[in-house]
């Protein structure tokens, strides 16, 4: 698959992955001697991650058409509700940390895509525009999590939850440092190799555009539309639940006004970024990769040139206008 | 006589404003090709998509082998084995050929998989059966509307289907496609598919269906075998008065040349293209599907970046860079690809037919829209065009495909051109309608307007053209006037065999 | 040696963040500007994942102290292992949701900065009267302050707390929470509000509705044009302020580079350790008489 | 104008006004007895009123397929430097406050139309994505004003101004109570009495909506395309310069940090309420000024209630989603 897959990146992507590689070229002129650090590379791809794993959700509900602004909400409220479970289960089970982990993390991805379904039911169901849906179901989980902890936080009482979200596989050597594949960003490329796979040679991913490219004909040509739509909230749901899984370990806490806060325009950005067409119909999961991995690097770039924070803001913008021209002209 | 496959009885809709079928009932007998005629919104495509489960009937049954059956939706109509090449192009213009073809029929691997090369194959062995040459794997933007039509058929056909419902299918392609398509029907006939064919070209009907039924504002008027009825009796069935000659007498174009190409190159496209465009000429452009007979118009609009050559209008040279710039120079055009780039099919018909013209109705103090002069003139057009349509604000999405035809072309003679660009412009419009399109750009052209008349009709450029080039290639294969103009002829210089035989 | 002490904080969406950053800024340029071996970077964050990146980041220039204004407890992880890997940690605010992981820890007090100015408030008002509440954007430190505030006005029963509604910290949000309270409620003694920012906005509705039963307002966390107010005794609704100190960020960049450089506070008195390790700020009433004192022309807000 | 207006608004927006109507019935009945009363009325219309005229621009600019984030950005960007030569003109002129207004609120509005104009030539000439480019300058002027005010405030200097941003026009008697028309809600009701006309009676409106609807048949009917675009991003960025100029007269002063913040969503939220389609080619000024003013009743009548605020935040998510619900089903 890998090489079917690499071939597809090389043409359908060419600019988007020019666009990257100049990015990162100018990144490690700006950014040296710090950036092109194997550990700073790792940083980014796990700062990537968490807003990525989401992003590829996003991508799915974007190809169809549609948008999820429901994201960082429904991520604070499956995390609460899963740090919650779990510690229930910690105690219930007398301490077996392991079950209660999977217990919590099981939640939070049930959870996960309840939530999308939710969304997708009312979207499809109730025929409402998918803004609305998902700015009203924004606004209802973000303040049930609230509800739920005073404002305030949840704390694991797991320990080894908190070292799994800061553990690493794959360890190799680069010099004569130690690097290391974190979690996340394991989570992160397995889950977009999946859901590339899913849209590239599936009959769901070919549904999938059919369906955001013009909805008529797709029902005309026997497609159960809104199957299709109610699936693309479900998949994103998990997304979410999964990086709620993963972020809430990393922190070991879910502080409910802040968990998951701007997370719908940063997985959304990345997604358009990636070549994903707003108005639906074409996108690319290895193009919002692609995406997710360039805005961190801006963002990261920046910090190591050391700019001062209000001009980095100037020049983050101008960078992110830059780098889509670039990829726009190599089309 | 074999049962019935597909039996409609009582079958009546109703759209909310007057009924459109009214009490239809109709038997389609297994293995025959039906024809199916009628004026621009009879009805026919209305009566193809409730078959289709596209729309449900307001009262009425279908059977099909003697059972009710309720065709809720497309995935029910596909269940029955009914498939319909409809009047619109369907096809999702982001994903490539082959998956247009097989959408909703996917081939999987025994994983589950996608077969993608099994449906690329089966895609090159359908294009090739109809004789398209087209890359499974071409994105539908890039197609031109004659081979989107191909792609459509490839996609009825795709899946294993025992009705096929072809509506329109011919109203893009040039006799020689259209023959290849009307060997593959017959021999799809021969192999007991049954099939539903509508069109407006009633030689065709004549020459392809076993039996005929006509709709007149969505009544049943007639039903027999073809072998009874002649053609003049099937148009005088639809439309229920006598026809007379369907073209009407050519003028004398002048002298004077009004629009001139000069070695029009685009590189891939065009060659070296050079004609002159007389004042009051009808000027026919002949040639098969892709010979880049669009590709010139779109040229002239300034739609394509020309890498040499010049457009001359009066003498001048004309800087065309985009289709403002043409409008703005007389020239005005109407596209063959009705609803990709001829009207917004969500605007009313009013909207639509001022669109191009919108700065004539804003000659005010204030450059408001004169809405009531729009309104009579959008009127005149519904008046003489006989467009279907209860009221001015109806969108476009709503007409039947003929009166959308009319609309488009009321579009382009609406800015007043003199010189005109129409591409196909009897789509799928019924023969009365043609009539009247024919005397009207004969009138025009009478008035010095000079036409340029882009057709796969042979008929057409035939009845009005005062003179014919014949394209292949991207090139001009011939020029032919007067007695010159006939079928072989440009036949000979389409396909190129007289060129070869010559050499 | 050259001292890399990095800065992590929240970016400014209201007043009071504002003259924290512009404080943060101010440190900057004093330090460096008195001690060329000091290094300074600062980085405001948009939200805690932002933040947490923007210290891994601070970590990978290899930063040797590290002052970290927390958006919430999140950080505590990153907190930790920079502690761990030796940074000099100096940690505010909002805290970090586990002990000893941190060299110093600063921050204001936000249960006396609400009980000094709700008693205060309850003495003006005689002890009696309809009291308005508008709260910031609920968190914890939120919390802590309405608590504390409800918790001083049981003490006081002719006190009516008519209603507590959140105005976000932003001067809009609380302009139209003012304009439905003066809907609502036909008899206001006092509205209290959580920060200057929101009581100027809620100061303006009740000028709009050209009402007259208000008698007080009382915000807190002193910005410029509030004390000059007090001061000048020019706004006859504005009294007294409390303190809630923006500079408290730049207090602690001074912590950082002392304590990194391993100096004393002060090298005449007596220290067990070179610096304390935990540090309260008391909140300050705020009154006409001492009000030149919290007086900073400079600062932007 | 205003009997075809009215009629117009009865046939396309029946869904929506059926829906303001109802919220409005079950807001008095939530918000009883505060919600009617008149001063009220006219609190929650001035409430509105500021990022209704950014709605405004944004329903333009979204009938014409496009989308605008920088509104907040630019809001504060142009309000800075309208009082900074607000300020400048009145020590020039030697206290002459009119003119200083007069001077300010122009800036304003010129630089308002410029900021639209670089987001429509980046959009056009570009040919960048309206997310990404309006997001880049999002950035860009929000982090232009923290860097010109240092993240303080620009505080104007004259007294009249502020005078003006609280005034009202048009006293009239309800019983025995005076009330009278406050200048942003009078501003707002010329602005979209204007821009509806503009977008049903001219050539202009007519081909946002083509441009919108379908781009490619807009450019073969000889439609530029490219300058309608442009336009509506003008357009946006002169109503953007308008609730600045009166948001910063309210308020005196401009806090560059939150002066504008979250007004995109604000504004895109009641246009999408208001029936504009996300997708472009479609949509009325007269449905968004009802969006506008359902969002504002929404957030009022839970005010009035006195709920708690965790609860309001779950419920303003329900009362959304089911107003658009209800226009939905009567369409
Ligand atoms: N969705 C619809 N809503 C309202 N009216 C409709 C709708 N679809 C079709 N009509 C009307 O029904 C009538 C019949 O349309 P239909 O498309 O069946 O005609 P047709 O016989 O196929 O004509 P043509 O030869 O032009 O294709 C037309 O008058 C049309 O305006
Ligand atoms: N945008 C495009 N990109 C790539 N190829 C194109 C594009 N548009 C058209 N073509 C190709 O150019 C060729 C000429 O098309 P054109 O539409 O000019 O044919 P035509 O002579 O008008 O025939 P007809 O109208 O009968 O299809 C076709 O093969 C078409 O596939
Ligand atoms: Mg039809
Ligand atoms: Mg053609």
């Amino acid at each position: 698959m890998s090489a079917t897959t690499a071939k597809k990146i090389d043409l359908e992507k060419h600019g988007a992955l020019i666009a990257l590689g100049a990015l990162f070229v100018l990144a490690s002129v700006i950014g040296w001697p710090y950036f092109i650090r194997p550990e700073n590379l790792v940083n980014v791809m796990r700062q990537s991650s968490y807003t990525g794993i989401i992003a590829l959700g996003m991508t799915f509900v974007i190809i169809s058409g549609g948008i999820d602004l429901s994201v960082g909400a429904v991520a604070a409220f499956v995390a609460s509700c899963g740090v919650l479970f779990m510690n229930w289960v910690l105690q219930a089970a007398g301490g077996n940390e392991v079950l209660a982990i999977l217990g919590g993390v099981s939640v939070m991805i049930a959870l996960g895509f309840a939530a999308g379904a939710l969304n997708g039911l009312l979207i499809t169901k109730g025929k409402i525009v998918p803004f609305i849906v998902t700015l009203g179901t924004m606004s209802i989980f973000r303040y049930l999590s609230l509800q739920m902890a005073n404002a305030g936080e949840f704390a694991s009482q797991s320990q080894l939850y908190g070292t799994f979200g800061m553990s690493k596989i794959f360890e190799f050597k680069v010099g004569d440092q130690a690097i290391s594949l974190p979690i996340p960003v394991f989570t992160l490329l397995v889950l977009a190799a999946v859901l590339a796979f899913l849209l590239d040679n599936t009959r769901y991913g070919r549904y999938l555009c059919a369906v955001g490219s013009n909805a008529r004909v797709a029902q005309y040509s026997a497609v159960r539309i809104d199957r299709v739509r109610f699936w693309a909230y479900a998949i994103n749901g998990m997304c979410v639940g999964t990086t709620a899984a993963l972020l809430a370990a990393r922190f070991n806490t879910v502080s409910t006004p802040n968990f998951g806060l701007g997370f719908e325009m940063d997985a959304i950005a990345a997604t358009i970024i990636g070549g994903t067409a707003m108005a639906g119909g074409r996108g690319s999961i290895w193009g919002t990769i692609i995406g997710v991995f360039m805005l961190q690097i801006i963002q990261n770039m920046l910090n190591m040139a050391g700019l001062s924070p209000y001009l980095q803001g100037v020049v983050k913008g101008i960078v992110i206008i830059g780098s889509v021209y670039i990829q726009k002209q190599r089309q | 006589m074999p049962d019935a496959i597909l039996r409609v009885e009582k079958i009546s809709k109703d759209f909310g404003s007057g009924p459109v079928l009214k009490d239809v009932d109709l038997e389609v007998r297994p293995g025959e090709i039906l024809g199916i005629i009628g004026e621009n919104g009879a009805g026919k495509s209305t009566l193809m998509k409730i078959l289709a489960g596209i729309h449900q009937p307001t009262s009425g049954k279908v059977h099909v082998d003697g059972k009710a059956v309720r065709i809720a939706d497309p995935i029910a109509a596909r269940a029955l084995k009914i498939s319909l090449v409809p009047q619109e192009f369907n096809l999702i213009r982001d994903l490539p050929v082959y998956n247009n073809v097989f959408l909703g029929a996917e081939l999987r691997k025994r994983s589950g998989v996608l077969d993608k090369e099994a449906m690329k194959a089966r895609t090159r062995e359908l294009l090739a059966q109809l004789s398209v040459d087209l890359d499974p794997e071409a994105r539908i933007e890039g197609l031109s509307a004659a081979e989107k039509q191909m792609v459509e058929i490839c996609k009825a056909l795709a899946f294993d289907s025992r009705v096929l419902i072809m509506d329109e299918p011919t109203t893009m392609l040039t006799k020689y496609e259209i023959e290849i398509l009307f060997r593959l029907v017959t021999k799809l006939r021969s192999e007991g598919m049954t099939i539903l064919y509508i069109s407006h070209k009633l030689k065709e009907v004549k020459h392809l269906c076993d039996r005929v039924v006509v709709l007149r504002d969505g009544e049943l008027v007639h039903d027999g075998p073809t072998s009874d009825i002649g053609i003049v009796e099937m148009a005088q069935k639809m439309v229920g008065r006598e026809l007379g000659s369907i073209f009407p007498a050519k003028g004398k174009p002048g002298d004077e040349t009004v629009f001139e190409a000069r070695g029009v190159t685009v590189p891939g496209v065009l060659e070296d293209i050079s004609f002159q465009l007389r004042k009051g000429e009808i000027l026919g452009l002949a040639g098969l599907v892709g010979a880049g007979r669009t590709e010139l118009a779109e040229t002239v609009l300034g739609l394509r970046h020309k890498s040499a050559g010049t457009f001359l209008k009066d003498g001048r040279e004309l800087d065309l860079r985009e289709p403002a710039d043409a409008v703005a120079a007389g020239i005005s055009y109407l596209s063959e690809d009705r609803q990709g780039a001829g009207i917004i099919t969500t605007f009313t018909v009013t909207r639509n037919v001022t669109l191009v013209s919108l700065g004539e109705y804003c000659r005010s103090f204030f450059r408001l829209i004169d809405k009531k002069t729009e309104k009579t003139k959008v009127q005149g057009y519904v008046d003489s065009f006989h467009i279907k349509t209860d009221t001015l604000e109806r969108r476009l999405e709503n007409l039947s495909g003929g009166n959308q035809q009319k609309v488009s072309l009321a579009k382009a003679i609406d800015t007043s051109p003199s010189v005109l660009i129409v591409d196909e412009p009897t789509r799928g419009v019924d023969v009365s309608a043609k009539h009247e399109i024919y005397v009207f750009i004969n009138e025009l052209a009478r008035k010095g307007i000079s036409c340029l008349l882009i057709s796969s009709e042979l008929e057409e450029i035939i009845g009005m053209c005062d003179r014919v080039l014949v394209m292949r290639d991207g090139r001009i294969a011939g020029t032919l006037e007067g007695d010159r103009i006939t079928e072989e002829q440009i036949m000979y210089h389409a396909t190129g065999v007289q060129e070869e035989a010559a050499s | 040696k050259v001292y890399k002490v990095g800065v992590s904080m929240p970016s400014a969406t209201h007043g009071w963040m504002g003259n924290a950053n512009w404080w943060a800024q101010r440190a900057e340029k004093d330090w460096e500007a008195r001690d060329k071996a000091v290094q300074i970077e600062l980085k405001f964050s948009g939200n805690v994942n932002q933040q947490v990146a923007d210290i891994e980041d601070l970590l990978v220039k290899k930063v040797d102290a590290l002052v970290v204004f927390p958006h919430d407890t999140s950080v505590t992880s990153i907190v930790e292992k920079a502690f761990n890997a030796g940074v000099y940690v100096v940690v505010l605010d909002r805290g970090v949701s586990k002990e000893g992981i941190y060299d110093i820890y600063i921050t204001n007090d936000d249960e006396a900065y609400t009980r000094k100015g709700m008693e205060w408030l309850a003495k003006q008002m005689g002890f009696k009267g309809n009291l308005l509440l508008i709260t910031g954007i609920p968190s914890p430190i939120d919390t802590i302050r309405t608590d504390t505030i409800k918790e001083v006005v049981k003490k006081y029963p002719n006190i009516k707390l008519l209603d507590v509604q959140p105005g976000d910290w932003n001067r809009q949000k609380s302009l139209t929470v003012m304009e439905n309270y003066l809907q609502k409620y036909k008899q206001i003694d006092a509205v209290y509000t959580a920060d200057d920012d929101m009581m100027l906005g809620a100061m303006q509705a009740y000028k709009e509705s050209g009402r007259k039963d208000i008698k007080l307002f009382l915000g807190g966390g002193c910005l410029k044009s509030v004390i000059k107010e007090i001061m000048d005794d020019s706004n006859p609704l504005v009294k007294a302020d409390v303190t809630y100190s923006p500079s408290v960020i730049a207090t602690s960049i001074s912590y950082a580079v002392i304590g990194v450089k391993g100096e004393k506070l002060n090298p005449n008195v007596y220290q067990v350790r070179a610096l304390p390790r935990r540090i309260i700020l008391p909140s300050e009433l705020v009154t006409r008489e001492n009000a030149k004192d919290f007086y900073v022309p400079e600062a932007p807000f």
